[in-house]
């Protein structure tokens, strides 16, 4: 349970570091789906190789890197969708106005992401929550998903289990609830 | 105040010329509009002089100060932008005031000049409130408040009133002329809304694929074209040519003639409201194929040999489609174009 | 062809009235211009006319027939959509065929049908094409030609000209106008663009706020508006209202009286090309602030009093801001409303 | 391998039946997007229970299935976006020019989406063969997957695995290239 407190965190946080400094260009944004496309076991291996040289297997920190990462692409997808949707002639009046580049970031773009990126945050945040715990059953007690269950299915009545599913689903439930109007601008999906 | 000068600025996209060789002078305190249709070149010279887009030759000078190679913030100019782009975090009050802080004014002259320009506007109730609970032409006051408030030595505009509804670009534009003219600020602006040009300018540029075809005072540019697009780009309905023969020094048709030092086919052009009409055994005749009441005129479109023509009438006048009438033309007042360049002779 | 009849038609969107109680009757053949600013129901009642929206209440009858209940298909009607609605996926042969092939016509019938309805709107050469490969206009001209090939009872047409340019939406007017005269087909058209309605239609309904203003031809609509709203939004410039006080049965200011049955406030209303432009000395002191030369005309914003009027003048007038001009009118072209509800006396 | 073919045929179109009648409205998006926060490992319990009495589990068959169950939302979702790009008006003109609402669709609407559709399927298809790829190796052999990895790192050279990968993705890279117009606009990232 400490590892889910960890990355409460530390996800987020990695989010949040990837948006920062994001402009997209085509050929980036096919890097991204690529990386989409990419098979996840061919990059766990080399992954978990270098974990287990740095010494970092099996820890907090590992596993809040390796979600960061896997994160970052849909983060970077997210994040561009939200500056596209802050109009360029907002940045361009405020260059005229006698703003640098990065004032006009600071002052005009970023107060009008902030709100959407907070959105995103919490949306990853959410995903990353019931992610890490599937992560933490597969990395700590070393055994499937599949298998785990099977065993607590025979150890303990199955309302008990149900039980903490609803309250891990909790948290998730609310935030969604709460920012849905960004999620929905977020997919694109109009509500008309 | 300072005026404009621009030298030879030409912009390629690729294998495509936006922009050729274009020259322009704005004088100090003068209003220019550029007129053209969508796609002329218009609104990418305005942001080459901004700053906001590269010129691929050419110089720009603001006052005597080449700025070709500053970036928009050192130009010294203040630009409003079609979609207003007024800053919806910031209140109308720090909108205004945006320029003024990123020149790190002191707070009592900020308050000064924002109020001055806020009056000029009347904005005033609405400072301190966000844009977004403003309607369309309020936000449209504020970013011209926020462009006077810094007191450019050039005011770009980017057909500002485009996104209006026609009763408030009719107030707009009449509010604008005489604030403009109170500030005496210089002034560019981008339109493809020939009655916004005529009204606004002191002088009209008309763009066309990425060349001033002509620059000039309203009237003239109206009245004396110097090119079928001109003609026909500008006025409405637009101008009417007419295909004729010149010879022996003249050129004439029936119930017109005028002398003319060229022969050959060319096109006659003359406005709608220049023809008088009068009986069909009289003048050119003219089958009427649509009659129009517009309330202050008919707007009478039809045939003159194979042409399509449009004349006004007078509301009174009892027209009926498919009658044929005679026009009569004033010499004075029709211009004569090459019929193979479409330039005037 | 058919007449329309609507009888009572309200439509609720949630607490708001959208529409309230209206009736309107369309002749067999005529042309209707349903005109009036953005909300105020004129989309919802063509819609409603349609079939594509539901209403609270009332009837709608086309011919004798009561079709308020019918899904759209079979009321016998056509529509053309605003963004033109064309199939992209067919070709325009097919997009013209569509309604015929719904109606199963045999493949004779249809090849004629499209072929003489694709010769009205002269969009032949491009039967075999695809919508995306057509400009603006010819897209139009292809919805035109589809409601038209299954010779509909009824047309309906949706603000069709208001996603063309000036110069492209001045020459479908005319063209539109006299294929719907040779069609013969009873027409009811949305717009919020008062010039079309006036070009266009034999009587224009102006709706405010979910109700019919007044109907009537477009020269009355014009010069003799039924309320203020309607002398305000028909015309450019809008008509000029005046405050003034009427007295004794008479209604008089400086170089003007007529009778009036009425005492107390009135509004004086009057368009800007009907008054007399005179000397300072005589009639109503006029102070001009912004001069335009719109190229046929000059138009004259100023104050009468403290009210805003716009007044037109002769091009070649030399009148400049700042000046102050005396205004004649003239008793036969003006109109009375009342103070509080706007509407005429 | 022979598992990997069924999926190529069953997780399309399993996809392909969640397009045809779906209509979005903010209720169901919500339910979509719970769905997403959903624990998958709460989800698995009783499905694995349910897999094991009905004889689907560590067959084909139930893999494709739970593929198609999980993939359902996000099938419902684009095809959502899809159908919401399509101009309301054409199904409307197709009303008003003689069709039931039945007609409209099938002549209007369905030509219409079917080219982003297929590009999507393409999408899903791509991801899910990543997926089936892991599946595949957990539910065979019973493993996890990061255990198996090590295992056949231990037993054969690098490069051997990585030029396994390599052909792995090399379907997913061509279709992404030939679809990226469509992906990008049910991305919501415009190409500007």
């Amino acid at each position: 349970m400490t590892m889910v407190m960890a990355l409460l965190l530390g996800a987020p946080a990695g989010y949040a570091l990837a948006r920062f400094s994001f402009k997209g260009a085509t050929a980036f944004r096919l890097m991204i789906l690529l990386t989409r496309a990419f098979p996840l076991a061919i990059l766990a291996l080399p992954l978990t190789v270098l974990f287990i040289r740095a010494g970092l297997y099996d820890t907090a920190f590992g596993v809040s890197l390796v979600h960061t990462a896997l994160a970052l692409p849909f983060a970077a997808m997210i994040t561009a969708s939200l500056f596209a949707g802050i109009p360029r002639e907002l940045e361009e009046a405020a260059w005229v106005f006698g703003c640098t580049r990065w004032q006009a970031f600071v002052k005009v773009v970023l107060p009008l992401a902030l709100p959407g990126m907070a959105a995103a945050a919490i949306f990853a945040f959410v995903i990353s929550w019931n992610e890490v715990f599937a992560a933490s059953v597969l990395t700590v007690q070393q055994r499937t998903l599949t298998a785990y269950l099977l065993t607590v299915l025979s150890e303990s009545p199955l309302h008990y289990r149900f039980a903490g599913g609803f309250i891990l689903i909790v948290p998730s439930v609310v935030f969604i609830f709460a920012v849905r109007r960004y999620l929905f601008a977020l997919w694109g999906v109009t509500s008309r | 105040m300072a005026a404009i000068t621009i030298e030879g600025v030409s912009k390629r996209f690729g294998a495509a010329m936006a922009l050729e060789q274009l020259d322009l002078n704005v004088a100090d305190g003068e209003f220019v509009a550029l007129l053209g249709p969508s796609g002329c070149g218009k609104t990418t010279l305005l942001r080459i002089i901004a700053g906001l887009e590269t010129r691929s030759s050419g110089r720009v000078l603001i006052g005597d100060r080449d700025v070709s190679d500053l970036p928009p913030a050192e130009r010294g100019l203040a630009m409003v932008f079609q979609n207003y782009a007024v800053f919806p975090h910031l209140t109308v009050f720090e909108n205004v005031a945006f320029g003024l802080r990123m020149q790190k004014r002191d707070e009592a002259t900020i308050r000064r000049q924002v109020n001055r320009a806020a009056d000029l506007l009347q904005i005033g109730p609405y400072l301190d409130r966000y844009p977004a609970k403003l309607s369309g032409g309020q936000r449209q006051r504020v970013a011209v408040a926020r462009a006077l408030a810094v007191e450019p030595a050039v005011l770009l505009m980017d057909e500002p009133l485009s996104n209006l509804d026609a009763l408030l670009r009719l107030e707009m534009r009449a509010e604008l002329k005489s604030v403009l003219k109170e500030a005496g600020t210089t002034t560019l602006y981008v339109t493809h809304d020939q009655t916004e040009a005529m009204g606004l300018a002191d002088r009209i540029a008309v763009m066309h694929k990425g060349v001033i075809e002509q620059i000039d005072t309203p009237t003239r540019i109206y009245s004396k074209p110097s090119s079928t697009f001109v003609g026909g780009f500008v006025g409405s309905p637009p101008m009417n040519f007419l295909k004729l023969e010149a010879k022996n020094g003249v050129l004439a048709c029936e119930g017109f003639s005028m002398p003319l030092a060229h022969d050959g086919p060319v096109l006659l052009g003359f406005r709608g409201e220049d023809v008088r009409l009068v009986d069909a055994s009289q003048g050119l005749a003219f089958a009427v194929r649509v009659v129009e009441p517009m309330g202050s005129h008919l707007l009478l479109t039809g045939q003159v040999g194979g042409e399509r023509i449009r004349v006004v009438a007078a509301p009174q006048a009892e027209i009926a489609s498919g009658m044929t009438l005679g026009l009569q033309l004033d010499a004075a007042r029709v211009v004569v174009m090459d019929t193979q360049t479409g330039k005037a002779l």
